[in-house]
């Protein structure tokens, strides 16, 4: 009955590929169907070139985005400075590139310790169930009972108003969205016949939890998150905006927004350009959000996956 | 045989599906007739296309979905070429329909004796105080327990049984001329579906309407039907009636189904099967559908289509070894 | 005669319905069954919805916990061991379910999904598991190189062929086959029976088959055991439950089921059912069936028939009279 | 289930969550910043005066003992303590500034209902022809627009550029106030002068509110009417011959309308918490720019009792949409509980 698997498999590295093959083909036809999807793209473009700017913004700006230049205050766009300067003669352009990193990493810090949080917490509760996830789901309650911005900024007063704080504070509400989330697909998965199944073989909570429950949670997590980029990064500003986030000279958008307010009249472009830039990264991840959450809607996949055709596919004949 | 009028033909109807994936082609000219007051089969295994012929005589194919050739004839007036509005008169009224499953076909926000009420309502403009009265009046006649009480109820709060019940009355209000049941007690319990069956056949006799019974079970199409169409991919591969088909089917796709039922007659420890599986109904096999998985496969099965023909009186078969090749092509 | 591998003696579940406080009243699932499974046997379970067939059938292999009886494998009480102990009885016991769609994770290799019982109970692992999960396909009828791939791939019978590789993993002794063909077409049913039955001669197997399709329970089982809401009404081999039903629930439910003999449609039937099964939280007195028999008699909303054998091991609870 | 033991049931769950909001208040609020009384004190006052403080607001006590007094105060006597700030008992500066946030936010809640849900329903109706994508462009435009720049945005086109309407505050006539309502007090006091002024003043906040919650309700409506259009009673009453207006508007949409319901609690909490930015912005005498005052002051008492208020509102509006959600849904008061 059994076969040697030096006979099946001539080596490890074929098992391998055997193995990641039928990975790499799902992320193929995702990544199909939302090539496929012009918003999803424009989406995605408008991510990548917010990420490029983030990561390499500071070196391509042409002026010094902090030091100041009286002689040039208020200059309206020019060729010189294509969206124009602020009030102390800086170039608003190379604000802006240079601040790009201070909204991805608010986005990036907020999710990577909201993200986890909330999956543990909410994973916890869905599969242990009774009195756990009655505390948990409270627990939650209770913090989605505060509209999360004021919430936030209370955090962050109470913190010190500062970037870094303003991501703590805005970490601590943002995790029972997920906690909620994942709670939900817990429920779900755990009532399942093939949970069912694990469960009547033996296996342990942490088994269900680990090979069947998180990795059920992953689409819908990789949705929310990038949609959730897009809110982290608005929230942010919005922190800054009212003086919560970042401090001057920091040259976030959402605190440069606010600098221009009271130069509207003299300088439009202090406040519209970066508020501008902020619309444009927020929509960019609403479009490759909702386009990934497409890619990845069983319907469209299944209509889809007759026109994809990566490779031969063997025909099966028994049923 | 006595020969009786048609009351609903079929006319070569072809309904297709028009996808990213391609053309998927659930209807290929299928061709049958309903008589006056008989209850006619339509029977096959899933993804066959009983359904998809129900929703195309009701002209509610959804979307994707057209009916690309074909006529419905309702007493000789053809329903596919009337416009939605002359099909929403014909709707209920005269052509009404029973689903598979009571649960998420009745709507779960109003109350029974309402949405029973509704033809009532709007295709004989019944005042509502009134109609709401005769909706009580007809799920009595289906045997609900206290009608009117239960008529208050919400669909919830009924069980399997009397929402089809419930279904059911719907569908008799304006006294249709044909009743399309799509699989009504599948979903239901064997003591409680065999009672709907009673039920729709007393109903049947005293409305004097045609029935046409979808299902996917052998046994009810024994006990219910005068009449059967065997559906295959599509196609009718086998139309006969009713007794001719237990005692004689004809095609191999209908005489090997009937061996695989596990049956109380004969207790064989191996059952009859069927190789391959059912095809794809985006690229189906040419000629005719069942070519690959038959055991009297020929040359010319996987050629050209077979035609229906006669081989005895009344039992039509669509195979290529009941016929010459000249009559098909 | 065979030994017994399963034994249910005076197996009750009832599932308390709460409210915000307290306990406002019972489902009474399963009550007081007597049930027992020879080694190498088949045994049928039939009833309609809400006869407690399906929660016997969790009750016994312990998925959920018995409000009190006991359940004896090989001779031991399972009932009231810790889970800790359990390990073998896991081992040695699976389950198929009727829905082929929910029954694999979507998100598993079908190598995972059949190879998972070898994982939790650390039989085998890496291309060892893989190995064993080759041999169980091809059991089952389907090919190597359906191992990496995704369970959405699969038809509804070949998800359900996937399911019985996955239980027949780490070598059970015993399977329940909880409606495990209600949701296939006729003729994928007729493979899958066929597939059992030589799976079953093959590796020795014993099994409990849950179904409402009667046909498919005879076709299937040597002994059968009919439910009505929670109770064990008759059981017998397959002979004496068909042949000669004796409870008129089985005699009005045997009636119920339509023949494929056309001929049929026109005699009388013996005994048709009125009514719909009532509640399980607030059943009837006595017998249980007798709102709806056709033939009670004025002590039955009293009196509680037991399990009474009428001969040759044919047991029917229901009063002399 | 009556649906009054429903509400009952769902009103004594409030309480527990409501004191664990409280908790977390005072964790935030008191445990954190390293010393308030200095604060409050200013930087010149002598150590008696801080120590003063200090006694005064039991900064001193453990914190279960400082939630107790302020728990006991709460109940009893509805004191939410004495801003250190204005000087003033925080509950009057609430009751003062209450009813212009409570008014900005309903206005904007019914403005973004009024357009979202309708918006919705058309986009679904007509999936991907024109009027669908304009739609969904509004809603993705809405939901991506940060609140603080699209209030600057229309500030400037409508006050500046062209000067249609007023750039901030809530009204320039005084009338004699009953409610703290200026639209309802303006039609109590006969005057339509004044409302017509109320109304204008309302209008940029009130509309840059509901854009951009709209959005979110736009999707919403529009997934929620999809699936339901393919909803087997939906079919089933085609199949009846029904009229297309009575299959949509009152098969259809009943069920429809759900899912944007019961979001519709969590609609109101992103509003209120919108109401900070706005306030600021076009100098709207509300309690949003009271808290966001108090937070740069670290006026703990205001800001524990701004946050209590809005908490509890929150807490009220979830209830109220679960009420309508169950008087919509039959099937929901079976269980009592529900997800």
């Amino acid at each position: 009955m059994r076969i040697p698997g030096s006979m099946l498999f001539s080596s490890r590295y074929r098992l391998l590929q055997k193995r990641l093959h039928p990975i790499t083909k799902e992320w193929g036809l995702t990544f199909y169907v939302l090539r496929h999807s012009t918003l999803a793209v424009v989406g995605g473009l408008i991510a990548l070139a917010f990420i490029f700017i983030a990561l390499f913004g500071a070196m391509l700006a042409p002026y010094n985005p902090i030091s100041a230049n009286i002689q040039d205050r208020f200059q309206p766009p020019s060729a010189s400075h294509p969206l124009g300067t602020d009030t102390m003669g800086r170039d608003v352009m190379s604000r802006m590139l240079a601040g790009a990193q201070h909204s991805i990493k608010a986005g990036l810090i907020v999710l990577a310790i909201a993200v986890p949080l909330g999956v543990l917490l909410g994973g916890i509760a869905g599969l242990f169930g009774g009195w756990i996830d009655e505390v948990i789901m409270r627990v939650t309650d209770m913090f989605l009972a505060f509209p999360s911005l004021v919430l936030a900024m209370a955090f962050s007063a109470a913190l010190g108003p500062s970037l870094f704080n303003a991501m703590i504070a805005l970490s601590i509400v943002w995790w029972p969205m997920y906690a909620r989330l994942v709670r939900g697909q817990a429920l779900a998965v755990r009532e399942t016949s093939y949970v069912e199944a694990a469960r009547s073989r033996g296996a342990s909570n942490w088994h269900i939890m680990f090979k069947h429950i998180l990795p059920n949670c992953l689409s819908p997590i990789l949705v929310t998150l990038t949609l959730d980029m897009g809110w982290v990064i608005t929230a942010a500003a919005s922190l800054s905006f009212l003086g919560f986030g970042a401090q001057p000279p920091i040259p976030e958008w959402g605190r440069m927004v606010s600098d221009g307010r009271i130069y509207m009249l003299r300088a439009w472009w202090m406040s519209v350009f970066p508020g501008l830039g902020i619309v444009l990264v927020v929509l960019g991840f609403n479009l490759l959000g909702d386009g990934i959450r497409d890619s990845l809607d069983p319907k469209l996949r299944r209509l889809t996956e007759v026109t994809w055709k990566p490779e031969k596919t063997s025909s099966s004949s028994t049923d | 045989m006595e020969t009786r009028e048609d009351l609903l033909v079929v006319d070569r109807l072809k309904t297709q599906f028009f996808t990213y994936g391609g053309v998927v082609e659930a209807l290929d000219e299928v061709s049958f007739e309903i008589r006056l007051g008989e209850i006619f089969g339509l029977v096959g295994e899933s993804g066959c296309g009983k359904s998809v012929t129900a929703t195309s005589i009701l002209g509610l194919v959804a979307k994707p979905g057209k009916i690309v050739s074909g006529r419905v004839l309702l007493d000789g007036e053809n329903l596919v070429e009337k416009s939605e509005q002359e099909m929403n008169r014909v709707r209920g009224s005269r052509i009404a329909m029973i689903f598979q499953d009571p649960t998420s076909s009745l709507n779960p926000l109003f109350r029974i004796g309402y949405q029973v009420a509704e033809p009532y309502i709007y295709h004989q403009r019944r005042p509502k105080r009134q109609a709401l009265k005769d909706a009580t009046e007809i799920l009595a006649k289906t045997g609900l327990p206290d009608a009117v009480e239960k008529s208050r109820n919400y669909p919830h709060e009924l069980s399997g049984g009397m929402r089809q019940r419930a279904m059911i009355a719907m569908s008799l209000t304006c006294e249709p001329d044909l009743l399309i049941a799509d699989e009504p007690t599948t979903n239901l319990d064997v003591t409680i579906g065999r009672q709907i069956l009673d039920l729709v056949k007393d109903l049947q006799r005293e409305f004097g309407a045609s029935v046409l019974w979808i299902t996917h079970d052998m046994a009810v199409v024994a006990q219910m039907c005068d009449r059967v169409g065997v559906m295959y991919a599509g196609t009718i591969v086998e139309k006969t009636d009713v007794r001719t088909l237990f005692r004689n089917a004809k095609h191999p796709y209908t005489e090997r189904l009937l061996r695989a039922i596990p049956s109380a007659v004969k207790s064989a420890d191996k059952l009859e099967e069927i190789p391959g599986s059912v095809p794809q109904l985006i690229h189906p096999p040419t000629g005719c559908r069942f070519h690959p998985r038959c055991d009297h496969v020929m040359e010319i099965c996987s050629r050209v289509k077979p035609v229906e023909l006669e081989v005895e009186p009344g039992h039509m078969v669509a195979c290529h070894l009941f016929g010459g090749e000249k009559e098909a092509t | 005669m065979t030994t017994a591998l399963f034994e249910c003696r005076n197996l009750t579940k009832f599932f308390p319905i709460k409210n915000l406080f307290r306990e406002t009243g019972r489902v009474h699932a399963v009550e007081d069954v007597n049930l027992t499974i020879p080694e190498g046997g088949t045994v049928g379970l039939v009833g309609e919805s809400g006869c407690g067939k399906t929660t016997l059938a969790r009750t016994i292999l312990l998925l959920i916990e018995p409000t009190s009886g006991q359940v004896i494998f090989r001779g031991e009480d399972m009932a009231s061991r810790s889970k800790r102990d359990l390990r073998q009885f896991r081992r040695e016991t699976a389950i198929v379910f009727q829905d082929p769609y929910s029954s694999l994770d979507p998100r598993m290799l079908i190598a995972d999904v059949v190879g998972e019982p070898l994982v939790i109970h650390k039989v085998a692992f890496g291309e060892d598991r893989d190995d064993v999960v080759l041999s169980l396909l091809e059991r089952v009828g389907l090919k190597a190189d359906h191992m990496y791939r995704y369970p959405h791939e699969f038809s509804g019978g070949q998800r359900q062929r996937l399911a019985i590789a996955r239980a027949l993993a780490a070598d059970p002794k015993f399977i329940l086959l909880d409606e495990a063909t209600s949701a296939l077409d006729v003729s994928v049913q007729a493979k899958i029976l066929n597939m059992l039955n030589g799976l079953k001669a093959d590796l020795r197997l014993t099994y409990m088959f849950i179904s409402h399709d009667l046909n498919v329970v005879r076709h299937l089982s040597d002994h059968i055991g009919v439910m009505y809401l929670g109770r064990m009404v008759e059981y017998g081999t397959r002979e004496q439950v068909f042949d000669t039903p004796t409870h008129p629930y089985t005699r009005g439910l045997l009636a119920a089921a339509p023949s494929l003999d056309p001929n049929d449609r026109d005699r009388p039937r013996e005994v048709v059912l009125q009514g719909e099964v009532p509640s399980a939280v607030e059943p009837p007195s006595g017998c249980r069936f007798h709102p709806r028999c056709p033939n009670r008699k004025p002590e039955c909303d009293r009196v509680r028939p037991e399990l009474v054998d009428i001969g040759d091991g044919h047991l029917v609870a229901c009063l002399p009279g | 289930m009556r649906l009054s033991t429903y509400i009952l049931r769902r009103v004594a769950m409030l309480i527990p969550v409501l004191l664990g909001v409280l908790v977390i208040i005072f964790v935030i609020a008191y445990v954190i910043p390293a010393d308030p009384a200095r604060a409050w004190a200013g930087p010149r006052a002598r150590a008696e005066q801080v120590q003063v403080l200090e006694e005064r607001y039991h900064l001193n006590d453990p914190i279960y003992t400082q939630i107790w007094i302020y728990l006991k105060n709460v109940v009893l006597h509805f004191d939410l303590g004495v801003s250190p700030t204005t000087g003033r008992p925080v509950r009057d500066d609430l009751k003062a500034f209450f009813p212009a946030t409570f008014e900005l936010a309903m206005c904007a809640f019914f403005l973004a209902i009024a357009l979202g849900i309708p918006l919705g329903v058309v986009s679904a109706l007509r999936r991907n022809r024109p009027t669908d994508h304009f739609s969904r462009v509004i809603a993705l435009t809405g939901v991506s627009t940060p609140l603080f720049w699209s209030a600057l945005l229309l500030q400037f086109l409508f006050y500046y550029k062209l000067g249609w309407l007023p750039a901030m505050g809530r009204s320039t006539i005084d009338i004699t106030r009953y409610t703290g309502f200026v639209l309802i007090d303006s039609v109590l006091n006969w005057n339509w002068t004044a409302f017509g002024d109320a109304a204008i003043h309302m209008i940029l906040p009130a509309a840059t509110l509901a854009f951009y919650s709209m959005g979110y309700l736009v999707r919403i409506t529009r997934g929620s009417m999809l699936e339901v259009l393919e909803a087997e009673y939906v079919i089933t009453a085609k199949a009846k011959g029904l009229p297309r207006k009575i299959v949509i508007y009152r098969h259809a949409l009943k069920n429809a309308i759900i899912p944007p319901l019961t979001v519709l609690g969590v609609e109101f909490g992103w509003l209120l918490g919108g109401t900070v930015l706005l306030e600021t912005i076009f100098a709207w005498p509300g309690m949003g720019r009271y808290a966001a005052g108090s937070i740069v002051m670290v006026d703990l008492p205001a800001v524990v009792g701004y946050t209590l208020v809005v908490a509890m509102i929150m807490l009220l509006s979830n209830l109220v949409v679960d009420i309508l959600y169950s008087v919509i849904d039959p099937r929901i008061r079976v269980g009592g509980k529900r997800r």
